[in-house]
């Protein structure tokens, strides 16, 4: 081999630690969220070590990274992090350069918020910015959404935390399978098959395999080609057999679009983690700024706002309140499609006597 | 750029939160490319689809992985979104960054890309969005020159990452800043050239409340907790309370197994029935933290819905002292994945092999002894597979 | 009966239980074939094994079932054991009995049989202990002589049962005697002649402590509930304060909706949030009642767990009005009846097509809109089939 | 037809009533449990109903049921009732009866008791008394576990109600898959098969599709005869084959035993219902007496008596206490056979880090 690096890992966090957290590294004794964005940390040895959370839309250009570097080096001693909620955080042990920090970023169209009881970040994915799967683009909707809570951001208004997420597909890149609300992109007719050249392209018997369900059969066009049939009424529109073979597009415009979900979580505190659940099978993509999806997370919001009691996620208040009472506040149609019919659907009914009217 | 050319993402600089449509138009002055994906954006907007196809294989020398490849369905149209590849470069742990190398990255990228990131990716890397193919070597190069290296992708070890911990953090039980760190780098091989049955991913967290979403979103969550008491402090229970502070509704009625006692005086605590669910003392940082003997639980087989339904991790080894070095845990990761080796499917990720498998067999595969905290309850239904029977001559 | 000749089931005589040897003991006396019964059971206890063999098919004109044939496998050796089918007659709704219709029964059941019974048999029905195919017919003309029938075998409606209900209980919400009764009088056909895929089986209990454990073991389970607010007798209540019974520990804690408040002077039950699970009732019957608007709930699929492991009933009709003659109950079953004819496999219980076909289908199929109170909560999967979708021209 | 009755169904309910209950029917006003065994239930008129319960083997000979018709006739205007757990229950509107009455029928040598927090009788199946699959005998198994029991028949001595159940085979007719204590027959060897005259007996596409793991496939004997074979490892000893074909006999004697299963309920009050979970998975066959079968269901109960607060069923307990302590506390080996490995073995494990140390 040359000169030419390889495997050399990522770089040393230790590199990039402000000193205040060198000091107090696993040395922290508590913290209090001072305000919406907030946070001190205090360490062991009386330390402290002031963070300020602000918002990004995840897609950051080179001028806006620089410009939070300018920010760390005028008040931050030249560190900053991100969060797993791509926020951005300043970190700084002074705690005369809060204020004047958060001025000058506010200024710069930027919100500083997420801490505690807010509506932080919401998690997301590529859509039509750069996937090729994608029934829907995920920074449009995060915009359209965000721009409605942006209150709820820069605020602490909601009885608990509340974790929000988007997704182009049902791969799920990210968080909708264990989010308080989720907003996903989905298909909702079979697969076209393009026989034209499609053994160029695609393996048949992969591709028959990858069918979760059975659908696909292998077929003979009536010039005698090799292609694939789909039994449509066995299909579910996951897209495993277009990710298998190109020639079998999914994308459709008039079909796809979004279903809404709730009451999913990761942490343990309380109940333990939570699948998500669908409440709003289908809503037609509608770009550039998705009203009807802003408008159904804007409902279950504010269900959650006036019915959710202290500390409660989504997923505690609806085990608290009922889902059918859940589906009376927001209004929501409860359908068949909203019944399971999966693998473990049996484990979904209601094998008890425990309603409420 | 002319805004009539984009009128629909127009709408999205419109609104308080930061819009991605800035970004990019930011960058589109000096970035051809740029410019044409958000036409091709715009285009996407106006027909409702995607207008990107299938990735081809492209890459680096010697890695199976790291760029995601990307071209344009209507490269006539949108010649500078022909080819659009994303980079995803290894994040220091924790998403720590001094302006220094920040600055650094953000000039690689402006050079030899489109100048867009994603910071972060979901899996937790670097995204470099938007390079062509020609572009992959020399961003490697300068990426490597400054001490950079890229993620996982593919059948592979995918980049771990962890929560902000011990750096800020006191529930951290131990260090999982360094815990990821020493991952990344002693399963190099396991990131840049994948040989797994699928992808496999890693993630840490410092204790229950999971701030990277370990138990939901890795094949192999590492997550904080302890063994012995939660230690309380009267005094900063009874400050709480004088505050304010309504311990009752905060921990007693909260606590899932109704551990907790307040007489309004002093809390009292029935720590054999403490789940470690960390609800108390989340509410009451000051009064209450968790015990002394701290380590990890590890967790197996978390992922995404497709295409048998989502599943989160469960336990595989319900308690683990962290000792520098990590040998057992590289031990036990290593152990997994040689029976995931021997046994997997392609495009089976591991969870789903503990389910075909079943979780009894596949302890035993893996060496490890069963232990009830490993099921939620045990066996409902009466269909045990017997290793074996006795025999007449027995 | 010499008392060697069983000893192993002679140790079973000790103990202060009421001993089952000693039942057919009595019995062995006066009969032959309870003799050959018991000293084959002393082979089954000598040899850990069972000496009957598979039933053929026996049974009395015009009935496809209530009688189960059963052959020893030694019947050289246990000649009185040959044969010793068992009869299953229908009890009567809430196994109520005057003596004079029981010694009528037994004197039956002494002159045509064994003389032993089970009272009852796990599905309800009164068991005929061992009779011999000759004496089926006889039998069968003695007891209809006086009033009784068979009950269910086989792929048929088996003998419906309750709970004493009405009878004998505060908490009935509806006749369920009387739900019993007339559904086995009405369904007579489908009880003797077996025509459905597999068994199916009613059970009716008047409240949701379940007494017949219907949502357990029935296919078809009717289960009593009320719709409008609990009843409180607030000075009753009091008093059972006074006399020093724990209302806090017994209810307010108990309730898993925690939608109970006790200030020592009144209770006070937040109904929106009451899942009527019945324990505050239970534990405070002079205080608290069912509300006024009852009905019952009706819930389907229940089943041992051969093959496809234990079901248990799940909510079809969250609440029913009970109205005389029962016309909805029997429009419901018949609905389920036929979805079952035309989609059931050989041998598949009703729960195992609901959960082949998938539950929003089946409703479809059986014509009832889906309620959220089916569910425990609606699917965590994104697999929806849809029945349709729009194209170009809609 | 002749004059052969059919269908008549059973007799009217409404004849075996006694008086006190058709003046009262549908309208009793509350219960109290007077001592073990007795009831009153007090009508919204402010008649009484007393009831004696009493512990039956189940299987009864015609002589003991003319004894309780001869005391129905002495004590209760002649009527009686029978449990859905098998007991008799005594019927009588006259205070003054009931202790003459208990008397007489504990000098007969049956125990009154079985209600409130006591054990109350074992809801059991035929075993070898009756059954062809039964792997072992349930009444036998019933009156070895009551003699044990018997003085928690007799008082009210445990936190809430205990409901146990034995069933001969994986059938499990009755109660087993919902009871808080719970012994069920189980074989543990594969069929063996008996090639001889299989083919008469036997329809071998049946018998194949019976298996619920597809454990069988047809074969040939060496003398050319069609026969079965069995995959033993995928075998889990159902006998559903044995059920389509008796020449797969599956009974025997050395692997044949019991498992002791725990944590049911079907009662709606407090948590929903539950099935039954295992704890010891096999325990050979030991008859008359099973010693270790009475030990295993003693060590429960004991367990239960200390640590069940009021009301709490065997699977309140255990959810308040953990799993973990449960096992600790009996004694009860933790292994890899009780882990599901079951169609919806997933939703069984541990996906949270609420755990026990
Ligand atoms: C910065 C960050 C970790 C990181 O490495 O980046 C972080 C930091 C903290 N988390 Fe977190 N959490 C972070 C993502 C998460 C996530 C993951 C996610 O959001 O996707 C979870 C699990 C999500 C879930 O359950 O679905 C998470 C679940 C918690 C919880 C449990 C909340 C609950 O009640 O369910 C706590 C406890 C609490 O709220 O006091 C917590 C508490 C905290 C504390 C208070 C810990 C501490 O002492 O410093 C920090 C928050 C200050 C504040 O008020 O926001 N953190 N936290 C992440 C910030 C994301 C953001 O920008 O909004
Ligand atoms: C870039 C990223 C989304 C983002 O915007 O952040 C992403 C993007 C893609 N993911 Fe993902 N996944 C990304 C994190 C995830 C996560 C979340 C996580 O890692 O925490 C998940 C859910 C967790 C999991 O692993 O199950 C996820 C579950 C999937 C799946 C479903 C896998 C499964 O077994 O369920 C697929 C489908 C596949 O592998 O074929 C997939 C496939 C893809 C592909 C490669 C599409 C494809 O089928 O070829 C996407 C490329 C998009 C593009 O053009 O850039 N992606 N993907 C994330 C990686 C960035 C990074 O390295 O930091
Ligand atoms: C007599 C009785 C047990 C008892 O001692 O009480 C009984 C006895 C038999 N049952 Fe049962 N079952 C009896 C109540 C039950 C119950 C409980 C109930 O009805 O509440 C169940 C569980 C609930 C259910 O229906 O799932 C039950 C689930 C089974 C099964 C499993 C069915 C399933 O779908 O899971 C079988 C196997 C079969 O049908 O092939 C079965 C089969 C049998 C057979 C016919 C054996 C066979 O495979 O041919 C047994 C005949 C024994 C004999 O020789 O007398 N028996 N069986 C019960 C009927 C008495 C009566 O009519 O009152
Ligand atoms: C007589 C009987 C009904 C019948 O038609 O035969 C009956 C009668 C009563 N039951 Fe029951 N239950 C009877 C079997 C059941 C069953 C089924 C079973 O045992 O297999 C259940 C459900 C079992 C389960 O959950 O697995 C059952 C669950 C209850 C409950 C709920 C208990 C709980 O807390 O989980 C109550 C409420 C209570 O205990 O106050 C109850 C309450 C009662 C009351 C107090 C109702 C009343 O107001 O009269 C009666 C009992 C007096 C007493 O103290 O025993 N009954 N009860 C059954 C007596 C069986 C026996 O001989 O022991
Ligand atoms: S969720 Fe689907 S469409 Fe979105 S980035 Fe992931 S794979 Fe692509
Ligand atoms: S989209 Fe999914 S379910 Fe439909 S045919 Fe393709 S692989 Fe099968
Ligand atoms: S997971 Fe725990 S240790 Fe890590 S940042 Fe969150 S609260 Fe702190
Ligand atoms: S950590 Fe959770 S389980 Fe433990 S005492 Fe606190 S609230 Fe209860
Ligand atoms: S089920 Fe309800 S109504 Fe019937 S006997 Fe039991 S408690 Fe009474
Ligand atoms: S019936 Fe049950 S749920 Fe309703 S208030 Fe009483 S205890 Fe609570
Ligand atoms: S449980 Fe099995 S052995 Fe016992 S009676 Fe039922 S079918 Fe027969
Ligand atoms: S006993 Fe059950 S699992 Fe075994 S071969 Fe027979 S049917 Fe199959």
């Amino acid at each position: 081999m040359n000169a030419r690096k390889t495997d050399i890992g990522c770089p040393d966090y230790k590199k990039f630690l402000p000193p205040v957290v060198h000091a107090n590294y696993g040395k922290w004794k508590y913290h209090e969220v001072l305000k919406p964005g907030v946070t001190v940390h205090v360490g062991h040895s009386g330390d402290k070590l002031f963070t300020v959370r602000v918002g990004s839309p995840r897609l950051l250009s080179v001028k806006s990274i620089r410009f939070f570097c300018d920010m760390a080096d005028k008040y931050c001693e030249g560190f900053l992090r991100f969060t797993s909620r791509s926020n951005i955080e300043m970190l700084t042990a002074t705690e005369e350069n809060i204020e004047p920090m958060i001025k000058e970023i506010e200024a710069a169209g930027w919100p500083v918020g997420g801490t505690a009881n807010s509506i932080s970040n919401i998690i997301h994915t590529q859509g039509w910015v750069h996937c090729h799967t994608s029934a829907t683009d995920a920074s449009g909707l995060v915009k359209s959404v965000m721009d409605d809570l942006y209150d709820d951001f820069v605020s602490h208004g909601v009885p608990g935390r509340l974790k929000l997420a988007v997704a182009c597909c049902l791969n799920m890149c990210g968080a909708v399978h264990a989010s308080d609300i989720a907003i996903l992109g989905i298909h909702r007719r079979p697969p076209k098959v393009d026989s034209e050249a499609l053994t160029n392209f695609c393996e048949i018997p992969t591709t028959i395999a990858a069918c979760p369900t059975g659908a696909i059969r292998a077929d003979i066009t009536e010039d005698g080609q090799k292609t694939l049939k789909i039994n449509e009424s066995q299909c579910m529109y996951c897209g495993a057999c277009y990710t298998a073979c190109p020639k079998l597009p999914i994308a459709d415009a008039l079909n796809d679009g979004l279903s809404i979900w709730v009451g999913g979580k990761c942490a343990n505190a309380r109940s333990i983690p939570q699948f998500t659940k669908m409440v709003v099978p289908w809503i037609p993509n509608n770009p550039p700024r998705w009203p009807e999806v802003v408008e159904a997370v804007r409902t279950i919001v504010d269900v959650y706002k006036e019915h959710g009691k202290p500390w409660e996620r989504m997923a505690d208040m609806i085990d608290r309140i009922g889902w059918a009472r859940f589906f009376k506040l927001t209004g929501f149609e409860f359908t068949k499609y909203h019944i399971d019919d999966y693998k473990l659907a049996t484990k979904s009914f209601n094998a008890s006597m425990h309603l409420r009217f | 750029m002319a805004e009539s050319e984009t009128p629909l993402l127009d709408e999205l600089l419109k609104g308080k939160w930061p819009s991605f449509i800035k970004e990019m138009k930011d960058m589109a002055d000096t970035k051809p490319m740029v410019r044409d994906v958000l036409r091709q954006l715009e285009q996407s907007y106006r027909d409702k689809k995607t207008h990107w196809k299938h990735g081809g294989i492209v890459g680096v020398k010697g890695y199976g992985g790291g760029i995601i490849g990307r071209y344009s369905d209507s490269p006539e149209k949108f010649p500078g979104a022909a080819h659009f590849h994303t980079v995803r470069v290894n994040q220091p742990a924790g998403w720590f960054y001094s302006s220094e190398a920040l600055r650094e990255l953000c000039d690689i990228f402006e050079k030899y890309g489109s100048g867009l990131t994603n910071m972060h990716g979901s899996t937790g890397d670097i995204i470099l969005l938007g390079t062509t193919t020609d572009e992959l070597e020399p961003i490697f190069s300068a990426l490597t020159e400054k001490g950079w290296d890229l993620g996982g992708s593919g059948s592979a070890l995918r980049t771990p990452s962890c929560c902000v911990g011990p750096a800020r953090c006191e529930w951290a039980m131990f260090d999982c800043l360094d815990v990821c760190h020493e991952l990344t780098h002693f399963y190099q091989d396991e990131i840049h050239r994948p040989a797994f049955p699928y992808k496999f991913k890693i993630k840490v967290s410092g204790c229950p409340n999971d701030c990277v979403s370990a138990i939901a979103r890795s094949d192999f969550s590492i997550i904080g907790t302890w063994k012995d008491d939660i230690i309380i402090d009267q005094e900063e229970m009874r400050k709480y309370h004088a505050e304010g502070k309504d311990i009752l509704r905060s921990a007693v009625m909260l606590c899932p197994t109704r551990a907790i006692e307040w007489d309004g005086e002093n809390i009292e605590i029935d720590n054999e029935n403490c789940v470690r669910c960390m609800q108390c003392i989340n509410a009451f940082p000051k009064g209450l933290a968790p015990g002394n003997v701290r380590g990890a639980t590890i967790l197996l087989g978390s992922k995404a819905p497709i295409v048998q339904g989502a599943l989160f991790s469960s336990v595989l080894i319900p308690f683990m002292e962290i000792e520098e070095g990590y040998a057992e845990i590289k031990d036990v990761l290593e152990r997994v994945w040689d029976v995931w080796d021997d046994h997997g499917e392609n495009k089976e990720r591991i969870g789903e092999l503990v389910e075909r498998m079943g979780k009894g067999e596949f302890l035993e595969q893996v060496g490890i002894e069963p232990d009830v905290q490993m099921v939620c309850h045990p066996r409902e239904n009466p269909y045990v597979f017997y290793d074996e029977y006795l025999e007449e001559e027995d």
